[in-house]
């Protein structure tokens, strides 16, 4: 026991995901369809395709943060900067696309931009020795400072019909923004769980000094986990100016919650060491069909916070249940 | 399986003399316990009678542990009963236990590394005035506790600043305090030397003669020949004998064990020494001055000392986990200078650390995952890493080494003491060393797979890799090594060939004596 | 020496208070004033205004500028800072007799034009005022989002019983939620021919939305506010209305009125900055064009 | 090691705050004077008596609530609601006052609904095993829901003058809302660094295990570490409601991330077992200084930020190098 029980004083022994991960995620699965069921037969909206591509559409953004978070988490890390990042790499992408930049180029430097956050990250965490919280809090607050001292505050408007068309089509009936997230989830899934850089980033989460102590160049493994999180906050910034067609620093405000949760309701342990890729995936569309359901039953908003948190807590008691029966 | 038939529990005659009233203090009937994919205590019948010192053996995975944690309410268990002087009880949850004045020093040091040492003897049993804890008060009262038994620890120090033997002192130290009718040692010798060993035989010996009823857990046989009235056998989960000390004897004992029998523990075989592969010259670090030793392929150097010696820090520093701040080193003829771990490894040094919890283990991740650690590198095809690979890797450790797991996919947490350690040895042994460093690679293991870890040793010098052994259990580096050099508060004091110089004068070398 | 008369608006990220902030800077240049521009960082942040109305005061300027994000919560201290310095409101009330002089829009009444907007849209699109309609507020419990919902509503009530609300939406702040919460809208309500969006951001999610779906045929979205993304909606019909306000004015008579008071002039106790309905049709007039552009640098 | 190392890859082992804590404390009140200092040169307003009034009560609520928040994170938890609680606090209050109640019946029964709310927590941590952050996220989401629902999201004016007169009086020089600080790190310093519950604080959060194993009974250790975090959130509600003289549901919003920093720049260790009562205040008032400082000098709002972010990450590691080289 140790480690995880000796932190975490009362959560369950969770197992790790590797291996039979998949089929663990199968009851949040589970209550995924169950809701979608649910929902299908309260209203007549629900399951309709159009319906369902606004589900996609919406979770993405969530789904695609929510994956970066979960490599952070997993090395026993956090990353609050992602909501910021997006914001502020909006604007960047806005600003390029509107100083005539081609759209591929504007993309890739924004990526550049994310990926630099995530090295600084990494910098202040592996080298200065700062806690994660700390020092993702600090780029939190400072990023969203620098977008609105860009933008003098104002949002700037995205001109090029291209880019904003792309967050409004499909490709074989499937919304763009979702082959984005699956172009994401590919890559990290075979990251994660299927390299060896993954296997390291279990390793530091689950005991750092071990890790060490096995050849594990534990710096370079954190450096590497920051930086995904940050490239995909900053690739889902590019993703929301599409989508709203304008960069505003203050977009994406108080996703980094949003995002923990996604990761955590999706398995991940913030202790470390427990988490995978498709977990964080079905915890932000559960999330989502929660928001999409109160508003096609059109639920009071007031109600709606309140039905959120009660179905949070009911969805991660059955996970949890079913986690320890297992 | 005579011993079994003459000395079942229920079957045995009247208690010998010495061990005075006839009711059994504890009496367990039909205790049994399953964890997931394991049936770690089969219907257990056993009874420890008033005053005695009881000690109970096995193999690795045998169910000793989980037996004392069902008696001290560490773990519910599954079926069965549990009596004391003769009344049924329920014992679900420690305090049960505590109340009864059950207590046990378990075999992973399980306290609070934040708190002082004075906080974790008496943590949930403070010294308090008006609701304010008296802090120095207890800071006193620890520091004579720890005195009176002989060890050497600060009150005031933080238990996370302890090294892993000093931190076992402190537990040991916090269960004799507990005015304790019933006490419980789960290898509490591992990490220790012969002189803080005698400490802690001598505070048995005491507390027995106050009438406290002691269960003893070890994998050193002659300690329970010097200590035990009784000794109980544990094979699978099963119970397979209890007899009196006196009329039973070691290879008996080993026998019922592992099922067969073991002659030649210390399996040793001639190898030619070959070229240094390590050489260090006056090397200094944080723990250790000075240190100039060389180690030839098909050499076994072994280092002695007492706790906090310096030898662990010495290793760690020839592994880059600390830095030199003296000295040099020369490696297969070159001076080097190794600034981290992952340099170490690509210059063909190994090292099993000797804290299997905090430096040799991710213990929430799997059996197979732990294994393969170190060599994910080697198993990865293209991108991704070769799933048949990583299988056939793991399993042939976990069957080399006789690792018993529920399966390769077992969180390393859930395995027993000594199964954890195999995989601390286990991860490196097919990495292909030319230096392999063993940092108490036999603590907590059993005699039957000690044996097959030193035929490893010897396939190893065999394949022209030297080896540095730290051991505290004096016979094993004894017995084993080639050269043994002795440690004192950081310093090496003295060297000997094998076998040259007897236990006292390397234990006087040790003490300074 | 320069006399110092510090702005301390509602939401420093909103682009609207940047407006009343540029009014402001351009006042204090043209007057030779100083005015530290301040303000919390979410119309939610009550007592973060209070904390910097407080510091403001304890710095001595030479009068305050403020906007009230609460009318019952800023009474006290902005009756506190009247006893030691010259107070002018703008944007919104609060509870005190402190103001010497108060400037605004009157919110109620931009909800009122909103809804009249609302209805000369539906009218134009379906030819009668009938139909279910919507309302999307952008953050709950903020004083001038909740008057504006209040004209909205009780104009529709009173003058068009007609059109109906279906859903009284309240989101969390961001343009993407209100880009949700209007897609859901759509779903779920396909009778829907009426939106009102009561602030920019929620006023772009809505048009967005709209555009996404090629509605701006079916759905009349009214918005609050106003800037480049959204005059080009406006241009492309996707939104049919603005109610636009001037908040360049409000910060620059807003200083220029404080400068006057400190020196102890008589100024005006009350004026009305108003509140104006633009349309495509109306859009190009110079009027539109300096409250629909104003020059924030 | 285990625990502290083993999850916080690079974190360094931080020692316990216990004994000599106070000393090293020092190192964060060395900033803060100094910022005090500069600033005092900086400036002619901020060493004023009105200035420091402001500051003390500026940071007052912050510093409530960081050292509630300290309780859990010691048990390594986290506590999320702790703004929502504020908010939804200030409402019962305020609707109290308003329903006629007397202002001592109103506080203690506002305190009570804190402390059932963290009694909630409590069992939704112990019994139903929940992680703190899915459990105490859950509250946050539903409790604005239940305020904003009761409010009909509009804010209650508190018409009782005695009621909030009091947060601008003052005594002896200093402003009523310090003395409601001292009025909690008094019994709180008591109750974490002299009591035994205190000792068993630590002791869960540095192992779980290990403080069963001594008879210490783990649940009742976290219920009273989340019952005293929802208390004095709900007290810092009542501050709140008095100090803007209203009740509104959305108040104290973000506050939980503010409070967890103030706990963590004030030497909490997120991994639990490593805090104190006087790091957060210290940690709440260098936050708050910030602020004002800022203010006082016209900085403008958008540098703030950068500003906050940059000092953020300077103090931590000014502190972080102190604390390793003891
Ligand atoms: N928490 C657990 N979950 C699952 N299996 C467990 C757990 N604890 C122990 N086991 C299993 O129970 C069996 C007995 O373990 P136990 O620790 O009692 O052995 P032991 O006799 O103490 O061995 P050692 O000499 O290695 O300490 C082992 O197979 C082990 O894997
Ligand atoms: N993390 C640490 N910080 C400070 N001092 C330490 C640390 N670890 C060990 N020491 C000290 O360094 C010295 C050498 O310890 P080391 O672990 O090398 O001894 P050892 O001979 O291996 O003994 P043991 O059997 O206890 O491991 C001891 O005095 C110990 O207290
Ligand atoms: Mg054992
Ligand atoms: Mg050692």
């Amino acid at each position: 026991m140790t480690t995880a029980a000796a932190t975490a004083p009362v959560a369950p022994q969770t197992k790790p995901s590797t291996g039979l991960g998949f089929l663990m995620s199968l009851t949040l699965l589970g209550l995924l369809l169950a809701m979608w069921i649910a929902l299908s037969l309260a209203t007549d909206t629900f399951l309709t395709a159009n319906n369902f591509a606004n589900l996609m559409r919406q979770a993405a953004l969530w789904a695609i943060i929510a994956m970066g978070q979960t490599f952070v988490i997993i090395t026993a890390g956090i990353d609050l900067s992602v909501g910021a990042v997006i914001g502020f790499c909006s604007v960047i992408v806005a600003m390029l696309l509107q100083g005539g930049f081609p759209v591929w180029a504007s993309v890739l430097i924004t990526l550049g931009v994310g990926v630099a956050i995530g090295l600084f990250h990494g910098f202040g965490i592996v080298k200065m020795g700062l806690p994660p919280f700390i020092m993702t809090l600090a780029t939190m607050t400072a990023l969203r400072g620098i977008g609105l001292l860009m933008t003098n505050g104002a949002t700037i408007s995205i001109t090029v019909d291209r880019f904003t068309d792309f967050s409004r089509g499909a490709l074989l009936g499937v919304p763009n923004l979702f082959w984005m997230v699956i172009l994401v989830a590919v890559p990290a899934f075979v990251l994660l769980h299927l390299s060896r850089w993954g296997r390291y980033i279990y390793a530091v989460g689950s005991n750092a000094e071990a890790a060490r102590l096995s050849g594990v160049n534990v710096s370079v493994v954190i450096f590497l986990a920051y930086t995904v999180s940050a490239m995909l906050a900053a690739f889902a910034g590019i993703l929301t100016a599409a989508r709203i067609g304008v960069g505003v620093a203050t977009t994406g405000d108080g996703w980094e919650l949003q995002s923990i949760a996604s990761s955590v309701i999706g398995g991940t342990s913030l202790f470390g060491a427990v988490g995978s890729v498709h977990g964080p995936l079905i915890g932000s569309f559960l999330l989502t069909t929660i928001a999409n359901g109160a508003n096609l039953l059109n639920i009071n908003p007031f109600w709606q916070r309140i039905i959120t948190g009660g179905l949070i807590i009911v969805i991660v008691y059955f996970d949890q249940m079913r986690r320890r029966r297992r | 399986m005579s011993l079994a038939e003459t000395t079942g529990t229920h079957g045995s005659g009247p208690p010998p003399d010495r061990l005075g009233a006839a009711t059994p203090i504890l009496e367990l009937r039909g205790l049994d316990k399953r964890f997931p994919g394991t049936h770690a205590l089969k219907q257990v019948d056993l009874a420890f009678l008033p005053g005695e010192v009881h000690a109970i053996v096995g193999e690795n995975g045998a169910g000793k542990s989980t037996l004392i944690k069902l008696l001290t309410g560490v773990y519910p268990r599954t079926s069965g009963e549990i009596f004391w002087h003769g009344r049924p009880v329920a014992l679900a949850t420690p305090h049960d236990a505590i109340a009864l004045g059950i207590n046990a020093v378990h075999q992973e040091v399980i306290l609070c590394r934040h708190l002082t040492v004075a906080a974790n003897l008496f943590l949930g049993d403070e010294t308090a005035s008006l609701g304010i804890l008296q802090t120095r008060r207890m800071e006193r009262a620890a520091q004579a506790i720890i005195d009176d038994i002989g060890f050497r620890i600060p009150s005031g120090v933080l238990l996370g600043d302890l090294t892993i033997g000093q931190q076992q002192l402190v537990a040991t130290a916090r269960a004799a305090t507990r005015g304790t009718k019933f006490l419980i040692f789960d290898e509490p010798t591992a990490y220790l030397t012969r002189q803080e060993a005698d400490q802690l035989f001598a505070l048995i010996r005491r507390l027995h003669r106050q009438g406290v009823t002691i269960v003893y857990i070890s994998h050193r046989l002659e300690e329970i020949f010097e200590l035990a009235d009784r000794v109980s056998i544990l094979r699978d989960g099963s119970l397979v004998s209890t007899a009196r000390i006196a009329d039973t004897d070691e290879p008996t004992i080993i026998r019922g064990m592992v099922n067969r029998s073991i002659e030649d523990v210390y399996h040793k075989e001639e190898i030619p020494f070959g070229p240094p592969v390590l050489e260090t010259r006056g090397l200094t670090g944080r723990g250790f001055q000075d240190i100039s030793l060389t180690v030839r392929t098909g050499e076994i150097v072994g280092l002695y000392g007492l706790i906090g010696a310096g030898r662990s820090e010495f290793v760690q520093a020839l592994f880059g986990r600390h830095p030199k701040t003296g000295g040099s080193m020369i490696l297969k003829g070159e001076a080097v200078t190794i600034r981290r771990e992952s340099d170490a490894i690509a210059r063909g040094i190994a090292l099993v650390p000797e804290s299997r919890r905090d430096q040799g283990l991710c213990l929430n991740l799997g059996v197979g995952f732990n294994l393969n650690l170190p060599i994910f590198r080697r198993l990865t095809r293209g991108l991704v890493i070769s799933l048949p690979a990583q299988r056939e890797h793991a399993d042939r450790q976990i069957r080399d080494l006789r690792i018993q797991t529920a399966s390769r996919n077992a969180l390393a947490a859930n395995l027993s003491g000594g199964n954890q350690q195999k995989l601390v040895v286990g991860k490196w042994l097919s990495h292909g060393a030319d230096l392999y460093i063993f940092d108490e690679p036999t603590a907590g293991v059993d005699v039957g797979t000690k044996v097959e870890m030193y035929r490893v040793f010897a396939a190893l010098l065999k394949r022209d890799a030297a080896i540095i052994l730290i051991s505290s259990y004096l016979p094993e580096v004894y017995e084993l090594a080639d050269r043994l050099h002795v440690f004192r508060a950081g310093r090496l004091v003295a060297s000997h060939s094998h076998k040259d110089a007897d236990h006292e004068t390397i234990l006087a070398e040790a003490l300074g004596t | 020496q320069q006399p110092v008369i510090p702005i301390i608006v509602k939401d420093t990220t909103s682009f609207f208070w940047q407006i009343v902030l540029a009014g402001a800077r351009k006042a204090g240049q043209d007057l030779n004033v100083k005015v530290p521009e301040l303000g919390a960082t979410s119309e939610a942040d009550i007592n973060g205004q209070i904390a910097i109305l407080e510091n403001a005061v304890s710095s001595k300027p030479a009068a305050i500028v403020i906007a009230p994000t609460q009318r019952a919560a800023l009474g006290k201290p902005i009756d506190e800072a009247a006893t030691k310095v010259k107070v002018i409101g703008i944007d919104s009330a609060a509870d005190s007799k402190g103001f010497t002089s108060f400037l605004t829009t009157d919110n109620v009444q931009g909800g009122r034009i909103a809804a009249d907007g609302l209805a000369q849209g539906v009218q134009a699109k379906t030819g009668k005022i009938e139909g279910d309609v919507a309302l999307i507020t952008a953050l709950p419990g903020v004083g001038s989002l909740d008057q504006r919902a209040k004209g909205f509503k009780e104009q529709l009530a009173a003058r068009y019983p007609g059109l109906r609300i279906v859903a009284d939406k309240v989101a969390d702040g961001q343009a993407t939620t209100g880009l949700n919460i209007m897609t859901d809208l759509i779903t779920a309500n396909p009778k829907l021919v009426g939106v009102f969006a009561s602030n920019l951001i929620m006023a772009q999610g809505a048009g967005q939305a709209i555009a996404e779906n090629n509605l701006q045929n079916k759905v009349t979205v009214i918005g609050f506010d106003s800037d480049d993304k959204l005059v080009k909606f406006l241009g492309q019909g996707v939104i049919y209305a603005l109610v636009v306000q001037d908040p360049y004015r409000m910060g620059y008579d807003g200083v220029k009125t404080a400068l006057a008071a400190s020196k102890g002039e008589k100024v005006a106790e009350f004026v009305d900055t108003g509140a104006n309905l633009i349309t495509k049709d109306n859009m190009n007039s110079a009027r539109s064009q300096e409250l629909l552009s104003p020059k924030v640098k």
